[in-house]
């Protein structure tokens, strides 16, 4: 499903962010991306959905290199993803509703769908009765919690998930994690960039660490590789 | 789906107005206020061309006769030449009791004239633009029975040449401000758009199609700047009605007698509708232009 | 740390020039249209008045003497009345060849007066305005030695009033335009400092002082405006003198005889540190305003 | 130094954040706040220094009354307080240099005390390279950080970390954590809202949960209070 070869990530600013990275990810696998803080891992996501582009190697998306790719196929690339982004990118101006919506409304679903699909998803990551409240009238975790919702909701492919229980409590975050890992038994690849050691350690999935940008470690059924 | 879409970009435009009022507010009024001193300028340029127009027609030619000619013949001659408007006969008696009439105080030194009165016969020929005069009067001067052909020389060429002056310049300030105009406009929509850069780049990686991030805008841009046009117009219209009410009250006074201020919705009602296009085109082509940037991600 | 203080607002000013540059650029362009027009509208106005006065100054009042008139005394008493520029003595036999003149092709009418001239000698006094005419020509009726006074009656009044309704007109218009600058600079300030209120949110949170976060927005207000009302005034001044150039050459064709430019330094260097000011002046307030809501946090 | 006594806090929107919360913290102390996402930890944190007024109730800072205090006493307030923002709140138009820079320049510090005190700070929380850096060109919890940087480097009377190392691989947040130990062992009040179990159990300190906005339980030497 994705695949990338020799893919070199290097900033305007000269920063080598990513590092000769070759790895593959199989369709209904679930990964971690793990890694010191600044070691590249949302570069490595960034270059998934084409928000950069590889400074050199390539990327491939269920086939296709996504360099390659141009107009409506970018959509295409992006519409079949859940993002989860670590900053989290919501609309300050629309409610944790619209925003969940929009994710949908960008592929043309029908409003009957979204009037279904949206608070099944605020619900399911425990925001059953915040819908109504702006991003700026959410806490923390709360604001993650949409992110998260607004990626499951179109129920795609791939979820990609960068830091997506970074300002939640253990116990909520491990209802989330139950809920990704859900998802992947029916059938989602999902990709989860985060520093929760535990969570990482319990769930005994496969495990990509990355150090300098470059991969140092690909386990299946491994650990965080951290020994508090 | 594509009813979806378009249903949405209505709700988006609809809700994206409601919530950033302020700043479409001040936008609108940005607008409204170029396109106002620009609607004033084109009433002024109209009225200014109107008024040359008029002085123009006012612009005489003298035709004095030789005491043999053939009145009635010639002055249908004269009448069916082009650009010739109205043709009057002023008889020599006519003639020296206006003279009296400007001597003022000084008549007396015509007495005695009456008896054997030495002015001719005239035509007093008025053209339809001052354009025209010194051609008519060439051509009238040729034929018979005319005697000597005057028009003011000279004054007439200047007003002519001042006419197209103000024709140029005006033409051109007019440009000037319909580009400020379009300036203004552009400049405030983008300020607006560039408030609004993350919502783009965001619709974007969750797999919008540019149309749909950029529909709204082009709508929302499209209403601010017709909603500011629409003020202008409406202001001075408002405006200039009222002074041609006050014009007319005051030229019965004949005050302004060369003044008749333009009301021809002939030609002010496609002025309005310009602006109103102006407002509205720029304001969405700004729109588009401003979010172009953003939108390659 | 007062100074500190001083240098650090005077690096964030530069810092933050430098990096909002198109926003401060499009802030800029904006007012330097703005007060463009205003600036274009008060050159007309300045020389729609000296054209007013210009021609003011060519209304002649006639004095005609009676015979036994004392010449050389009743000039000095005239000369002596305020307003009154110039007096030139019209004998009668000039007054009788400018008759003539006047009269062209039909001069003929005169001859034989000539020995018996039936005009009277005269004065031709000029008032330094129209305004002052009528009550000049009043006092003179009555000096000794006058016969009648004739100064256009109606006409005058006519001048007058046109000039005083120009006058009128285009203070009430260069206040609109004034108004419509303000509002132009201070919305576009607006809108440059609604894109960083969340800057001024934090530095308040970190325990800044009003006028630390101020300071810069202040500054950067007044030199937004005041670059853009530079540009302005170079561009409508280097635009003016080309103009001047022009009318000087047409005017040798005696075209444009009515219209002198109004170059005088005194009127024209006022004018432009105005218009700077105002640049400057809305500039600044217009950051100030617009900052303030989100300073209370 | 921080007194709290019944306060409440009801946003616009009728939400209950904080009900009825009386709390003492004094001089020197270093106190953890817990509790699930959405119980009112932020806006606790808010209210000390003045971003959110309590709907009812006092808060005491110092001796003094925060809602009492008028013009120049609020810069005082906040200028002897550290703060990192959950939401990290760096301006985007300033180096991390820079935005550190910014909390000596309100203070009216002099250019020779920053040219020393911000690299030093930068360097304590590991990111002696990065001055330069943008907060767009920084990793999430390089920008964590950076925040971190900007809280020290006026060397506070009280440090309020709203959820600092959610960003944070493990190793980095326990670096960052000894670092706020060492303050603390230093005179330095410090108040940390945080996720991270983990820390919170092994560093033995007061522990302040918080449920639904109210205070559940209050040790000293607590726990997190969850058995993973
Ligand atoms: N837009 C950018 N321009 C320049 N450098 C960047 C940019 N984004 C990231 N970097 C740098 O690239 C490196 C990797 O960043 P990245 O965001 O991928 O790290 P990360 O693994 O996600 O870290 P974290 O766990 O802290 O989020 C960092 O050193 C960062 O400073
Ligand atoms: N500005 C606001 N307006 C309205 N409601 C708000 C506002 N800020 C927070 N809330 C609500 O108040 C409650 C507490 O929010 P707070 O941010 O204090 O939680 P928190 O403990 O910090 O959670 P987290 O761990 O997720 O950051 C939440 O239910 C939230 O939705
Ligand atoms: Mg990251
Ligand atoms: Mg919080």
């Amino acid at each position: 499903m994705l695949h990338m070869f020799n893919v070199t990530k290097i900033y305007p600013n000269n920063v080598r962010a990513v590092h000769d990275v070759t790895l593959r990810i199989r369709r209904g696998e679930f990964v971690f991306l793990v890694g010191p803080s600044g070691a590249g891992k949302s570069t490595l996501i960034k270059l998934i959905y084409r928000e950069e582009l590889p400074s050199y190697g390539q990327v491939y998306f269920n086939g296709r290199n996504t360099l390659r790719l141009k107009g409506r196929e970018v959509l295409g690339l992006r519409r079949s993803i859940g993002l989860v982004f670590q900053d989290f990118r919501l609309l300050p101006q629309r409610t944790a509703f619209e925003n969940v919506a929009l994710a949908l409304e960008v592929v043309g679903a029908s409003g009957r769908q979204i009037k279904k699909l949206v608070p099944e998803a605020l619900k399911r990551v425990g925001l059953g009765q915040k819908g109504y409240c702006y991003p700026s009238q959410l806490s923390g975790g709360e604001q993650q919690r949409v992110c998260l919702a607004r990626a499951i909701v179109r129920n795609p492919l791939l979820i990609v998930a960068d830091e997506p229980t970074g300002n939640l409590d253990p116990d909520t975050a491990w209802g989330l994690m139950e809920l990704l890992e859900q998802f992947n038994r029916e059938g989602t690849t999902v990709l989860i960039a985060t520093h929760a050691w535990d969570i990482v350690n319990k769930m005994q999935k496969r495990v990509i660490a990355l150090e300098n940008g470059r991969v140092v470690r690909d386990e299946e059924r491994g650990s965080y590789g951290h020994d508090l | 789906m594509i009813f979806n879409t378009v249903w949405f970009c209505l709700r988006r435009t609809a809700a994206s107005l409601v919530r950033n009022f302020w700043l479409g507010a001040a936008s609108a009024g940005m607008i409204a206020v170029s396109v106002a001193i620009l609607a004033a300028f084109l009433l002024v340029a109209v009225n200014a061309g109107q008024m040359i127009k008029f002085l123009e027609s006012q612009v005489e030619i003298n035709v004095f006769l030789s005491p043999e000619a053939e009145r009635w013949e010639l002055r249908d001659r004269i009448q069916s030449l082009d650009g010739v408007t109205s043709v009057t006969f002023i008889s020599k008696e006519q003639a020296l009791k206006e003279m009296a009439a400007s001597l003022g105080e000084k008549a007396d030194l015509l007495t005695g004239l009456e008896d054997d009165n030495p002015l001719p016969d005239a035509f007093r020929v008025r053209a339809s633009s001052a354009d025209v005069v010194p051609a008519i009067a060439r051509e009238i001067e040729f034929f018979p029975g005319v005697d000597k052909v005057r028009y003011g020389q000279g004054i007439v060429e200047k007003i002519v040449l001042i006419g197209r002056w103000l024709n140029v310049i005006s033409l051109g300030v007019a440009a000037l401000l319909a580009l400020a105009a379009v300036f203004l406009i552009v400049t405030t929509i983008r300020l607006s758009v560039a408030a609004r850069q993350q919502e783009v780049s965001i619709m974007k990686f969750l797999g919008a199609s540019n149309w749909f991030v950029r529909a709204p805008f082009l709508l929302e841009g499209m209403i601010i700047g017709g909603t500011g046009a629409i003020a202008a117009v409406t202001g001075i219209g408002a405006a200039y009605y009222y002074l041609t009410l006050q014009v007319a009250r005051v030229e019965k006074l004949s005050l302004l007698w060369f003044w008749q201020p333009v009301t021809d919705p002939q030609v002010l009602l496609p002025l309005a509708g310009g602006l109103l296009l102006l407002g509205i085109i720029m304001g969405g082509l700004g729109s588009i232009v401003s979010i172009k940037k953003y939108l390659k991600v």
